[in-house]
């Protein structure tokens, strides 16, 4: 057993031990002086990245690999015949891997970022502290495989996104956004706790396998599903609980929006695992035995199609009517999200069942529902680009001229010439024009959705126009117009900046002109590894279907 | 007494009703299932050396909890001496 | 795990397919039908000759500061049309920290309501 | 605040070793009684906070450096984390109990009810229950001392 | 039922916690509301560990006759570490909340959650 393989075997514990020993540290390490703590804070995360690349690499050649703490066996198997978890468990398979690595290359990129834009402020240690940490709750998030372990760190980035937004304490609305972000979260995640005692009263296990194994959707486990699915969606933004999401990323410094947005991804991957594997036995088994629940997967199907086609609309309507640039773009992400829950919703709606006169004979799933879930999966990483471009385009507008609301801007693409090229680079990405990266996942969601409702494919459609002239109008009146008086001296923003926005429009451009590279690569397996929640199930309990 | 207390209440009531349903369910005293508890009380002696159960399951067990637990205390420490920082404006 | 080829492939969407590269190579020959159509035009255009200047029915040109149009003034029509949409949504918009519990209270209750209907059939 | 009389603090003086041997026979104990790293160092922590009410915070705050404080908690959660790397390194994986029934220390099975060699069981968890408390301890009593202090000073007057 | 009592007490808890959230106008009260929420969840998942007439499941100062016939005699102990961790969660949040409150009270002077409005619409 070589070096390669033990680090390989680990590498799921010590992608989250990293970060986290790095977080504990790094009040010391910035004791001796600031450019040590910058190089050991990048110098942590590279070694992460590195650990993930392997583990990735390996989970999408060999399927899935599970990590036990503390060492013993997978699985206790009774006399009786029971199989359970006593341990924590982290299992890994390629939908986690995917968001892995959009949370690592968001972090890296953002602390690259601030290492320039954040070099005036004070409170620099606790700051990369925080920052650590957040990175480790959102990989935590994602990785585990134990429902308390997830409410755990679902709770760790709750608290690290609301210290990080009130970074700016000399700023009243940080704090209020703050204070409002941190409210409604621990509300929700006390919910999600309540949820979790539910499940666990009822199987005496906190095992994600372990439960989806033995749902049975009865009274307590659909109330444990509305609680757990309702404190996600609101991690993720869905209106009606999206109002926390403009606040926050208008308030927070940019740097820690980019970051921030990688943690609320991880609350919609959340609520993917929970739709597609945790209740793997109602919304996606095509068992027989499941048949009179093919009813209740297209109602919570629907409801969720609708909830997505009304963010989508607020949060276009509401960016139209902005007047401050982050929060502008704060809807927009709203507007985002709501796209990748449309492919969730189409996926669940498209499941039915044939009958032969009146027994059923099979249950099965449309062929657009599989294309619905690649374009929402591979949404993801799109939102996650673009929305994050726009965001540091934003916060190089803020350095440069102090300013944030779009009345007082104009002209500044004559000095700013790097940074209007990746403005437009990011406006035509997130408004779905060819041939950039959101165009490729907004066309594969909305071919599947017009074959289950064409008028839903005309609103979003109509939306996505309306995301362009959105940022036309941004476009022109922060960097077009004529010359002002203030913005005379405005210099182009420092190397650091443009080295992290020149990293996303890179990889946006190779997204978009290569989209099969990603598809058949990460999104393919990621949305297999979602369908076929029996081998994720059978790989910690062995000898299940 | 504006429409928002109005529709506040009268969701507030409705979903009071569902979690007395759903809390009505359960069962108080007798545990439907409780194999692993049973198994880690059984061998919290023999595989961790321990005499209380609870600290085995605490910082053996479910170790990693608890490590999460105290990143909790750690970053809300860390808020809090960042938030009263002193900033020069 | 990684293949070459996976590069050049179209990506089918179901009933179409999207292909990065036909669209590239067709907008390079628009541009370029572009940059000919625009080559046929006047030879005698001069720069800073009153023909760049513009004719406001002959009342002398603003200077650029105030011809500025500011951001919250863009598409103007729009939003006056729509101003009953944006009156209903500035009203859902309270920032009042317990009214977004309350939407999250709203959103549990009628997923009960739903859920608990369709799960007893 | 400003300090409280002298009856207060001299008899602040005269619990608060008591209180702190308490917390710590709690965190010393957490393996084989109620309680552990967070409890005990909970109640130490209050000892503090204590003497926070008696003296004043403003004093404590000249008294105590708060980065100081967050260096101890710092050090607390890195021997946590440590102990687990520990067990990853002796024992083949992430918080391996890699002390129990080895013969070095906190070695032994215990039996049931009390007995002589009670104390020295349970492996690792000693050692983290120790850092545990060092990391509480640390703190609860930056964050009180911090608040105490800002709440004390006068720009927070209205 | 009338042995679900406990329940229907964490429920209580729980509403009781919400009401102050929705419908009280100071952030300490709406604070001391998340609290009793939380109070109210812990209380729920010590509740679902009670065994009939189990003791604290500590062999230490356990009788012989029950260390003998365990883990029958003795209540769960997984709710109760689970327990310990969110009562630290809790306690964090609290802080935080707290320290936030402070300044938002130094910034806008009133701590009336209807006047923390500037971020609307």
């Amino acid at each position: 057993m070589n070096w390669f393989e033990t680090i390989t075997m680990h590498s799921p514990a010590l992608i989250v031990a990293v970060p986290l020993l790095a977080g504990f540290l790094t009040p010391l390490v910035s004791r001796i002086n600031d450019t040590v703590r910058n190089l050991f804070v990048l110098i942590m995360l590279s070694i992460t990245g590195i650990l993930i690349a392997i583990l990735g690499y390996d989970v999408l050649t060999n399927g899935i690999r599970t990590y036990v703490f503390g060492g013993g066996n997978t699985v206790i198997t009774l006399p009786s015949g029971l199989m359970f978890h006593v341990r924590i468990i982290f299992e890994v398979d390629s939908m986690n891997i995917f968001m892995v690595i959009i949370t690592i290359i968001l972090a890296i990129i953002g602390i690259v970022y601030s290492l320039s834009f954040m070099k005036k402020e004070d409170g620099l240690d606790k700051y990369y502290t925080i920052v650590l940490i957040l990175v480790t709750s959102t990989l935590g998030m994602e990785l585990t495989g134990d429902l308390f372990n997830f409410f755990v760190f679902l709770e760790i980035s709750c608290i690290t996104s609301c210290a990080l937004i009130a970074f700016w304490v000399h700023k009243g609305e940080a704090l209020e956004a703050a204070l409002k972000y941190i409210v409604i979260s621990s509300i929700a995640a006390l919910f999600f706790l309540f949820a979790l005692g539910l499940l666990y009263a009822q199987y005496n296990a906190l095992n994600m396998a372990t439960i989806a194994n033995a749902i049975q959707f009865s009274i307590i486990d659909q109330a444990a599903l509305i609680l757990i699915i309702a404190a996600l969606t609101m991690k993720a933004g869905l209106v009606p609980m999206h109002m926390w999401l403009p606040d926050s990323y208008g308030e927070a410094p940019p740097s820690i929006t980019f970051i921030l947005i990688a943690a609320t991804q991880a609350g919609l991957y959340g609520a993917f695992r929970v739709i597609f594997t945790l209740y793997g036995n109602v919304f996606n088994s095509i068992n027989l035995a499941y048949v009179n629940l093919v009813i209740t997967a297209n109602t919570i199907g629907w409801v969720l199609v609708a909830l997505a086609i009304i963010t989508i609309i607020i949060g276009v309507f509401m960016a139209l009517i902005q007047t401050d640039f982050k929060r502008l773009i704060g809807f927009t992400a709203v507007a985002e999200i709501g796209y990748i829950f449309l492919g969730i919703g189409v996926r669940l709606a498209s499941k039915y069942v044939q009958y032969s006169g009146s027994s059923a004979t099979a249950i099965a799933f449309s062929e657009y529902s599989s294309i619905a879930l690649n374009g929402s999966i591979f949404h993801i990483i799109n939102d996650c680009l673009d929305i994050g471009l726009l965001f540091l385009v934003a916060g190089a507008i803020y350095y440069a001229t102090k300013e944030t609301s779009l009345d007082k801007m104009g002209g500044l693409a004559r000095n700013m010439k790097y940074t209007t090229v990746f403005f437009i680079i990011g406006l035509l990405a997130v408004s779905g024009m060819p041939p950039f990266n959101g165009f490729a996942s907004k066309l594969m969601l909305y071919e599947s959705t017009y074959q289950l409702n064409p008028i839903i494919t005309i609103i979003a459609v109509l939306a996505s126009i309306l995301l362009l002239a959105v940022f036309v109008k941004v476009f022109y009146s922060a960097f077009m117009g004529p010359e002002q008086q203030k913005f005379k001296e405005v210099k182009e923003v420092p190397k650091g900046m443009l080295i992290a926005m020149g990293a996303v429009v890179v990889i946006i451009i190779i997204f978009g002109l290569f989209p099969n590279l990603v598809i058949n690569n990460i999104v393919q397996p990621a949305a297999d590894a979602l369908t076929n929640y029996t081998t994720y199930i059978s790989k910690v309990i062995p000898g299940v279907i | 007494m504006s429409t928002r207390n109005i529709v506040a209440a009268v969701m507030f009531s409705v979903l009071a009703v569902f979690f007395i349903l759903t809390a009505l369910m359960l069962s108080f005293g007798a545990p439907i299932k409780s194999q692993m508890d049973d198994y880690i009380i059984t061998h919290t002696q023999n595989e961790t050396g321990t005499n209380s159960a609870v600290t085995t399951i605490v910082f053996d067990y479910r170790g990693f909890d608890t490590l999460g637990e105290a990143t909790i205390l750690f970053g809300a420490v860390s808020g809090v001496l960042m938030i009263f920082r002193r900033v020069k404006k | 795990m990684f293949s070459f080829e996976s590069i050049l492939e179209t990506l089918k969407t179901g009933s179409g397919f999207w292909d990065p590269l036909i669209w590239v190579i067709i907008a390079a020959l628009a541009f370029l039908l572009i940059y000919v159509l625009r080559s046929f035009g006047k030879k005698e255009f001069k720069e800073k000759t009153e023909q760049t200047q513009s004719f406001l029915s002959g009342n002398p040109e603003y200077e650029k500061e105030q011809m500025r149009i500011k951001g919250s003034n863009v598409y103007w029509g729009f939003i006056e049309t729509m101003k009953w949409a944006f009156n209903i949504l500035r009203k859902i918009h309270t920032g009042n920290a317990s009214d977004y519990v309350l939407w999250l209270i709203i959103v549990m209750g009628f997923l009960f309501i739903v859920v608990f209907i369709t799960g007893a059939l | 605040m400003s300090e409280m009389s002298k009856i207060v603090r001299t008899l602040s003086n005269i619990t608060f070793p008591f209180i702190m041997v308490f917390g710590l026979y709690v965190i010393a104990h957490g393996h084989l009684t109620p309680g552990g790293g967070f409890q005990g160092g909970a109640v130490a922590a209050s000892g503090c906070v204590m003497l926070i009410v008696a003296y004043g915070s403003t004093w404590i705050f000249e008294k105590i450096k708060v980065s100081r404080l967050s260096a101890f908690e710092s050090l607390g959660a890195l021997g946590f984390i440590g102990v687990a790397f520990f067990g990853l390194i002796f024992g083949g994986y992430f918080f391996n109990n890699f002390l129990v029934r080895t013969g070095i220390l906190f070695n032994i099975i215990p039996e049931t009810g009390f007995t002589g060699s009670e104390f020295n069981t349970a492996g690792v968890l000693p050692l983290m229950n120790f850092a545990v408390g060092v990391k509480v301890i640390a703190g609860v009593f930056a964050i009180v001392v911090v608040m105490a202090y800002a709440s004390s000073l006068k720009e927070w007057k209205q | 039922m009338i042995f679900n009592i406990p329940f229907i007490a964490v429920v209580a808890m729980i509403f009781i916690g919400l009401y102050a959230v929705l419908f009280k106008r100071n952030l300490v009260k709406i604070v001391i509301g998340i609290s009793i929420i939380e109070s109210g969840v812990n209380l729920f998942l010590i509740t679902l560990g009670y065994r009939e007439g189990g003791v604290v499941p500590i062999f230490t100062s356990a009788p012989s006759d029950v260390a003998s016939n365990a883990p029958g005699s003795m209540v769960l102990p997984v709710p109760q570490a689970l327990t310990l961790t969110s009562i630290v969660i809790g306690v964090a949040v609290l802080a935080l909340m707290l320290s936030l409150i402070m300044h938002i009270y130094r910034h806008y002077g009133t701590l009336d959650v209807r006047k923390m409005r500037r971020l609307k619409e």
